[in-house]
């Protein structure tokens, strides 16, 4: 059987398994077994890439090249780490007997199924199917989103599905529009829609039609990725959805609409050079950072704050890639990897301490935290420093090497706002990890005390995430950063 | 003459995105939405017989089946299970909502001049009218405070998009068009489940009601 | 010890005792045993790689570390300048260090002894490599993990509001520096085409605004950390917050990186500084100087009052720098040589002293408990050694002769004099003797400020109960101060040795010859302007006249042997004298705040409590409140405004999803119609 | 071109003598002060050796300590005496060279006088009693108002002369010959109001009295008695002396000797002798015809000083 197609059956099977039923042991097993299953696939996957193959499947459908095998094996990742965190998130829930059958059900369903539609994204070569794995996606999280079932939960859901839905829609839109630019030159039948024929036929594309392609299908998976101004449905969305999924979605859906994003990208450079696209991802990724200042300065909720952090993130690479300098790209692809081992370690930490806590508000959760749950407090501030970019962790390196970038390609103005944005960020994120994490212990007589903290299930995942996000900062396995530059090679250089 | 029944029906499907800003009552709205998701299929089927592209006949058929019967039966169903027949007021009067539209319908026009001449001199009109049809439909949503109504509009920016797919480039390779239909018909299903649930704990299918998370 | 084998010791040793330290982090005594004495070594280390530079004058460079991921090299290139700090701060670490030992015992720190002693190694090494980077990447690598350790060590009591604020206040100022920082070096790097200050930093960046924008830029980032006026409000916040031994750290090393980063980039790096740039800094010196010492008379909290005193001699410090880079200006390689070995010399001076008092200051604040001064009284008889100790280094920062702080200031005085005397521009004759009267003003109040600060603490009656008790400070606490009193003696009586040392530095970094003539073997110094005659300083000769009267008058007031000194009760005008007839610090310092009323904008309250008639008061309460300027008028408007933005901006995500979708349409509108405008 | 380096016990001679010297004269000026005011008043005055006699019986007096002073008080007169001679070393007196004039030169003679006043301020303070506090309060804050006058005034010369070491500024003026500079009259008026105020004199402070709203000086030392009274009398008298000679080198230096013949340096000593002595009038007039300032006056006496220091400062070199 084909290596590809046994990858992306893998969670499948285990979305399967885990939605039927069962005792939860079983569940669970099943669970943590199948996503680390796939996690191994993933990485075979990406070693044959290395090894030279170009592996594929259905007639070229799916097809993994530099950039897939890197998204790949970070979605691999990310979804093996939030199914097992999640495992330890759901057994707390379990002892407060907060779970029903529906959310276990739910719960042990669509995390696979949520890890197989990312891993669809980040190995389709075929723009259709490339649409369809993302809104598979956006479906599964729907419900993810109306996990808890509060009343705000149903409004996040709402919102979600609505701009979700019509950022597809102009995704789709886009595509069609590429599709009608190459006015019958890309062939018949399903291969027509392949991204490397596309590639190919590029440079005769209609240019007007190409134009208005690319302006809808950025702003279509713009949405998916929260590029402001659509990124207004994920506050909402993370603070309402389980920890875990929020991972999935903060990483895993982010590098998912990145890659479509940056598909895109290609197409446009090829066909009517890279001034345009570049110069839209430059000004898209600047307006998310310049959105998140605000909402990280004054902040009600702690998973809310993390939202505007990841949309943060995304704006940098965005930024890095739109700066049009190949120190950029390389910045963007590199704080791409950090962010995926970075912020599941800081939503885990968030995750953790709301539950202690019992609320994820910054006002409910009175400050002193650290005396009395100090493991979690200390992780936070830990995370709360990686994804700030202070320095001894990686991404201080990959937003150096874009702004080094952006200073080269005499971006003088934009870089001084970006720069500015990041230390204004950096200052609400302490003031707001700080307003909770330090100051006198609680008094003994509030009634609203934190559950004590235990060293289960849940903790050792986050803290082995934990050292594995610092480890990375300073060293990156070999085979990992060949799969970075040879994305950078992809995004860079003619394919 | 393929051309004049295709602008024809385009324009159908403009007219009554049109009458959908100026309507009140939900059936009516979803019943303009029947209607257009017909002219599409009349679309689909004279470019299958022009262009002798038998897939061709397979989505229209499917456009038939899921958007002109399907999607509406439900939605009505939805309707009579809450109860709540008339849309309150929208945020724009009639008559402001309607000149704002003829101006995106302008902005739609004007960007499609560019286009180059598809088959039989059609497809730029076609994608003006798409492009309008877009914008109509996106208006729509951000006025109507209904849900049921902001699906509607989501489903007439849906078939903007398969006009284009359909008109312009005389069909999208045929496993990637179901595919897609596919999922809109799913987010269609579950957009109408979500109504249910809000409806059961707001009482009221009111979105502008939805704000309490902000900041 | 040459740089290449010196400094990775001090790295291993200090993660070494790092890592020694969090193992042992459970028992607090141990941890402290380990952390302190490791990281004490570390420094020796570091200060015989700095002598053996500074001796052998050869600068050493490699490369410490490659961020295999990045691409992006960490290296260390260690010249004069760089060696010269790194004597600075190892010769004020290694005290601080065993200070520690005994500070961190007290039952106030002793259970987060770890974190400190962690924290301390953590800090030193990033001092250090900030003081040895190479390159822009390891300097903003280091500069960043100074600031995150230093804002965690002023954490350390985090129960107490004020420390999180001022925690918080210096993070925010340091991190909007920083970024003005990477701002102001890739710039650079990008202009000069690497990230090595050897290429960026040898003066190739183009002339014209951009250089004023650069030199701003730079100016911004390093005068936060350096405590200049106005960017100096985090200072007397996060000073006294911090435990004393990490604020003599801070005030004795950090605000000398900021001083090293306005030398090595602003000064020297820019190439040739022009004219408007040395006053700029002769400027804000002199201000920093006179508002500094302004404001510590005023404080009556002992820790302020030193925080606000390192402001003054960080202001003391630019006027040397000032001066250096104006005669830069004039081609006057001389004039820059001196006034930058009276800067520098004022930098190893000012951490000296700095450091002994807030060792002293330390010991007192545990002893009794308290940091107010009007609490105190009377410890000289409790506490007789740190008391000793710290009338030594009050008049060392007077700038009294023969200790280190006249040695330091005579020489500034005479970058001014070689300055007016070498240029006719009338800008220079202006400046240079305004300058000088600055310096003079802010000297005589410091020496009013410490007789305040020596006098209420440690003489006469106690005030309070606390201060009467005080037990004088472990051995462990004591001998670091003494070997700091010894240094500012030693570095007072022999000033020929610093200059000949800084005589490398000056020149590499001017080109000017440091005319010297020493006197009498290093125990004075002779500097020239080129003009005919030297002038000279060898305190030792004003030593010995000093011993020759001490003995004199000692002769004259000799009694029969054996015979006591009777012990009578002081004249209280009839009444019998207690702590409260005693001059208070607010009473002393009373008539510098009526004169200088228009810096001050004083506001007083006086109750009279009086049952019977308002004309016998029972009690009469005053209190006095000097205005904050700064925050009230610059930065409080700016943090309202910045917060009422954030504040307006939220409306964005109010929560209604029609809003969101109009973002969408508006969008979609705009980039169709910027297609079609393209097209 | 390094100058010749003096033989180090050539040095402490020349120390011994001026030291000396300056201590044997001094109380002679403060006696002659009072003896000018009582004639001003037709009143006969102190006799002539008044001074000696007060220092002699002080010194025979029993020294007394207060309980709750330390050993500061007990050193306080002893560094403000051995600041005093110290000082007295460093100007040049009779000869165009003094003893010490290369130890540092101005600012190091102000930094003498700066560690006695030091020392003096801290010691009030260890009394305890509310005087010392005021005292202590009063002198430091005139005497930070005072010394950027003084360091304006004295800069200005030693600009002109471009050099801080006295010797040398002397030695330029005597070669110079006698010359007229207008900067030299404002100089010498802003430095004579600064060393009224350095010296306690009427319009600062006034230093017969005993009244604590007006007295600054003495309470500082009112706690002190017999030998301790007797070493801060001594030595403000040497200071006021150094003082006046330091006016008298900057400004008259005609008749200073150049050589160390002794026909040269008698004629020296008279110079030097008339000179002081014309400044004490001037000094004796000022505080007859005026009264003491309030304390908060004192700044506006010090900054017309300071302009006049800046005025002399502009007037010769812009």
């Amino acid at each position: 059987m084909n290596l590809l197609v046994v990858t992306l059956a893998a969670p499948l099977i285990t979305a399967a398994i885990g939605g039927l039923g069962g005792p939860r042991q079983f569940k669970e097993t099943v669970m943590i077994g199948g996503l680390a299953i796939t996690f191994g696939l993933c990485l075979a996957t990406a070693g044959r890439f290395l090894g030279g193959g170009v592996p594929a499947a259905f007639g070229d459908a799916l097809r993994v090249d530099g950039l897939s095998a890197l998204v790949l094996v970070l979605c691999g990742f990310v979804g093996l780490l939030s199914g097992t965190y999640g495992v330890g998130y759901l057994r707390r829930n379990e002892e407060r007997r907060l779970v029903t059958k529906r959310m276990r059900r739910e719960f042990f369903g669509l995390i696979p199924a949520y890890v197989f539609a990312m891993l669809l994204v980040s190995v389709s070569n075929n723009l259709g199917i490339l649409w369809v794995a993302v809104e598979l996606t956006t479906l599964a999280s729907v419900s993810l989103v109306t996990f808890h079932d509060r009343d705000t939960s149903l409004e996040a859901a709402w919102k979600f599905l609505v701009l979700g839905s019509l950022g597809l829609a102009f995704a789709l839109l886009g595509t069609v529009l590429l599709f009608a630019a190459g006015q019958g030159r890309l062939g018949e039948g399903m291969a027509a829609l392949n991204w490397t024929r596309f590639m190919q036929v590029a440079p005769q594309l209609h240019p007007l039609t190409v134009r208005l392609g690319v302006v809808f299908a950025l702003i279509g998976y713009g949405t998916k990725a929260g590029l402001a101004p659509m990124h207004t449905w994920k506050p909402d969305a993370y603070r309402e959805a389980p920890s875990p999924a929020v991972a999935l979605m903060a990483v895993g859906m982010l590098n998912g609409a990145l890659y479509c994003i940056l598909r895109i990208h290609l197409i446009s450079k090829a066909a009517i050079g890279p001034e345009f696209s570049g110069g839209l991802l430059l000004t898209l990724g600047l307006l998310s950072v310049l959105v998140a200042v605000p909402f990280v300065l004054i902040q009600w909720n702690l998973k809310r704050l993390l939202a505007y952090s990841s949309i943060e993130h995304v704006g940098i690479m965005a930024i890095g890639v739109g700066l049009g300098a190949e120190a950029g790209v390389f910045g963007a692809l590199l704080h791409m990897t950090y962010h995926s081992f970075a912020k599941p370690v800081a939503l885990f930490s968030a995750g953790t301490l709301a539950q202690l806590h019992s609320s994820s508000d910054l006002g409910r959760i009175q400050n002193g935290t650290f005396t009395r749950t100090p493991v979690a407090s200390a992780l936070l501030v830990l995370s709360a420093l990686i994804i700030t970019g202070s320095p001894p962790f990686g991404m201080f390196f990959s937003e150096m090497t874009i702004l080094r970038a952006g200073l080269i390609g005499s971006h003088a103005t934009a870089t001084g706002v970006f720069l500015a944005a990041l230390s204004v960020l950096f200052c609400g994120f302490v003031f707001q990890v700080g307003r909770i994490v330090l100051g006198p212990p609680r008094d003994p007589s509030d009634r609203r005390q934190p559950l004590p903290e235990r060293f289960d299930f849940g903790m050792g995942t986050v803290i082995a995430a934990a050292l594995l996000a610092v480890v990375s900062s300073f060293y990156l396995p070999g085979p990992l950063m060949a799969l970075i530059r040879a994305a950078t090679a992809v995004v860079w250089g003619d394919v | 003459m393929k051309a004049d029944i295709l602008v024809l029906c385009a324009a159908g499907m403009l007219v009554s995105a049109y009458l959908m800003v100026g309507q009140r009552a939900l059936f009516t709205t979803i019943r303009l939405y029947g209607l257009q998701s017909l002219l599409l299929a009349v679309v689909a089927a004279t470019i299958a017989i022009s262009e002798a592209r038998p897939e061709l006949w397979v989505t229209a058929g499917v456009t038939v089946a899921l958007k002109t019967i399907l999607i509406p039966w439900f939605l009505m169903r939805v309707i009579d299970r809450i109860g709540i027949h008339r849309e309150i007021e929208p945020f724009l009067s009639v008559p402001a909502s309607l000149l704002v539209c003829v101006g995106l319908t302008v902005v739609g026009y004007r960007v499609s001049t560019g286009f180059p001449e598809g088959a039989g001199g059609v497809s730029h009109h076609l994608i003006g009218v798409a492009l309008s049809l877009l914008l109509v439909g996106l208006f729509l949503m951000v006025t109507r405070k209904k849900a049921i109504t902001q699906i509607l509009a989501l489903l007439t920016v849906e078939n903007a998009v398969f006009l284009v797919a359909v008109g312009v480039t005389s069909g999208m390779p045929l496993i990637v068009e179901l595919g897609i239909s596919f999922d809109v018909i799913l987010a269609v299903l579950i957009l109408g489940i979500l109504v249910r649930r809000i409806v059961d704990r707001f009482e009221s299918m009111d979105v502008s009601r939805l704000s309490t998370l902000k900041g | 010890m040459n740089p290449a084998v010196g400094l990775p010791i001090v790295m291993a040793l200090r993660l070494a005792t790092l890592a020694a330290t969090l193992l042992a982090a459970r028992r607090a005594r141990a941890a402290r045993l380990i952390a302190f004495p490791g990281s004490a070594a570390a420094s020796v280390v570091t200060m015989l790689t700095a002598v053996s530079v500074l001796r052998s004058g050869s600068p050493a460079d490699g490369v410490w570390f490659v961020h295999r991921a990045s691409q992006l090299s960490l290296s260390y290139s260690v010249d004069g300048l760089a060696a010269w700090f790194l004597l600075v701060l190892s010769v004020v670490a290694v005290p601080i260090a065993i200070f520690s030992i005994g500070y961190c015992s007290s039952p106030h720190f002793s259970r987060r002894s770890a974190f400190i002693g962690a924290l301390y190694n953590v800090l030193l090494g990033a001092v250090e490599l900030v003081f040895v980077a190479g390159d822009a990447i390891a300097f903003l690598f280091a500069w960043e993990l100074m600031t995150l350790a230093t804002a965690a060590l002023v954490a350390t009591e985090h129960e107490e509001r004020e420390s999180r604020s001022a925690a918080y206040l210096y993070l925010v100022m340091s991190h909007i520096g920083t970024g003005c920082l990477i701002a102001g070096f890739l710039a650079l790097a990008s202009a000069s085409g690497s990230l090595s200050f050897s290429a960026a930093l040898s003066g190739a960046v183009a002339p014209g605004p951009t250089r004023h924008v650069l030199f701003a830029l730079f100016f911004l980032g390093f005068g936060v950390k350096a405590g200049v006026i106005p960017l100096h409000i985090w200072l007397p916040e996060a000073h006294p917050a911090a435990p004393s031994s990490i604020s003599a750290l801070m005030s004795g090393v950090l605000l000398k990186t900021g001083v090293y980063g306005l030398m090595r980039v602003c000064a020297f790096g820019l190439g040739a500084p022009s004219l408007s740039w040395g006053v700029f800094v002769v400027a804000l010196g002199g201000l920093s100087a006179v508002l500094g010492v302004l404001y510590a008379l005023m404080q009556h909290d002992l820790k302020r009052l030193l925080a606000y005193h390192s402001i003054e001699n960080i202001g003391i410090i630019l006027l040397g720098l000032g001066a250096a880079m104006m005669g830069l200006a004039y081609g006057r390689g001389d004039v820059a040589a001196i006034g930058l070995a009276a800067s520098l010399y004022h930098v190893l001076n000012h951490a000296v002293f700095k450091g002994l008092l807030f060792l002293g200051a330390g010991g007192v604040v545990m002893a009794t408990g308290t940091r107010q001064i009007e609490q105190f009284g009377g410890l000289l008889r409790r506490m007789p050694w740190t008391g000793l100790f710290f009338l030594i280094g009050a008049l060392a920062i007077s700038g009294l002769p023969p200790l280190n702080g006249f040695a330091s200031e005579w020489l500034t005085f005479q970058a001014f004099l070689f300055g007016f005397r070498g240029s006719t521009d009338s800008l220079v004759h202006f400046l240079f003797p305004l300058s000088g009267a600055l310096l003079a003003l802010t000297t005589a109040l410091a020496a009013a400020c410490f007789v305040k600060a020596f006098g209420i603490s440690f003489l006469a009656l106690p005030r309070s109960r606390a201060a009467g008790e005080a037990r004088e400070s472990p051995a462990v606490m004591l001998v670091p101060q003494a070997f700091l009193a010894a240094l500012c003696i030693a570095l007072g009586l022999f000033p020929g040795v610093v200059l000949q040392t800084l005589g490398g530095v000056t020149t590499s970094l001017t080109g000017g010859e440091l005319q010297q003539d020493p006197l009498w073997g290093g125990l004075g110094l002779g500097m020239t302007s080129g003009l005919e005659s030297f002038d000279h300083l060898v305190p030792a000769m004003l030593g010995a006249a000093m011993a020759a009267g001490l003995a004199v008058a000692v002769a004259l007031t000799l009694r029969r042997a054996g015979a006591a000194v009777r012990r009578v009760p002081t004249w209280g005008c009839g009444g019998e004298l207690t702590a409260g007839h005693e001059y208070t610090a607010t009473a002393f310092s009373k008539p510098l705040m009526m004169i200088f009323q228009a810096v001050y904008r004083p506001t007083r309250q006086v109750e009279a409590l009086a049952e019977a008639s308002p004309y016998f008061p029972r009690e009469v309460r005053y209190h006095a409140e000097i205005e904050p300027t700064f925050q009230r008028y610059v930065y409080g408007p700016l943090v309202d405004r910045v917060i009422k933005v954030a504040a307006g901006m939220k409306v964005l995500q109010a929560g209604s999803l029609h809003a969101y979708l109009a973002y969408v349409l508006v969008l979609v509108v705009g980039l169709v119609l910027l297609v079609w405008w393209r097209g | 071109m390094p100058t010749t380096v003096i033989h180090p016990a050539l040095l402490a001679l020349g120390v011994l003598l001026q030291s000396a010297g300056m201590l044997a004269v001094a109380p002679l000026l403060k006696v002659a002060i009072k003896k000018m005011k009582a004639s001003l008043q037709n009143r006969q005055g102190p006799p002539w050796l008044q001074g000696y006699y007060d220092l002699a019986k002080l010194l025979r007096k029993e020294p007394l300590r207060s309980e709750t002073a330390s050993w500061v008080y007990v050193a306080g007169p002893r560094v403000y005496f051995a600041a005093a001679i110290a000082a007295a070393t460093l100007v040049p007196v009779l000869t165009a060279a003094a003893p010490l004039e290369s130890a540092g030169g101005i600012l190091l003679l102000v930094g003498t006088l700066a560690l006695g006043r030091f020392a003096l301020a801290t010691a009030a303070l260890d009394t305890g009693s509310p005087f010392g506090g005021m005292g202590a309060s009063r002198d430091m804050t005139i005497a930070a108002l005072a010394e950027p006058a003084l360091m304006l005034g004295l800069f200005t010369s030693a600009l002109a002369a471009g050099s801080l070491n006295l010797g040398v500024l002397v030695r330029g003026l005597v070669a110079q010959g006698p010359s007229f500079h207008p900067s030299d009259l404002l100089a010498f008026a802003g430095l004579l109001i600064i060393v009224i105020a350095e010296t306690g004199r009427i319009p600062v402070d006034n230093p017969a009295t005993h009244l604590e709203l007006t007295m600054i000086h003495e309470a500082m030392v009112l706690e002190y008695a017999g030998p301790d009274l007797a070493l801060v009398e001594w030595a403000s008298a040497v200071k006021e002396l150094l003082y006046l000679t330091l006016l008298v080198d900057l400004f008259m230096p005609v008749g200073i000797a150049t050589s160390l013949a002794p026909g040269a340096l008698l004629v020296a000593l008279a110079a030097w002798a008339l000179k002081v002595f014309a400044l004490a009038v001037v000094v004796t007039l000022v505080e007859t015809t005026n009264a003491k300032l309030r304390l908060f006056r004192v700044p506006e006496l010090v900054s017309v000083s300071l302009g006049l220091a800046f005025l002399a400062l502009a007037v010769r070199f812009f």
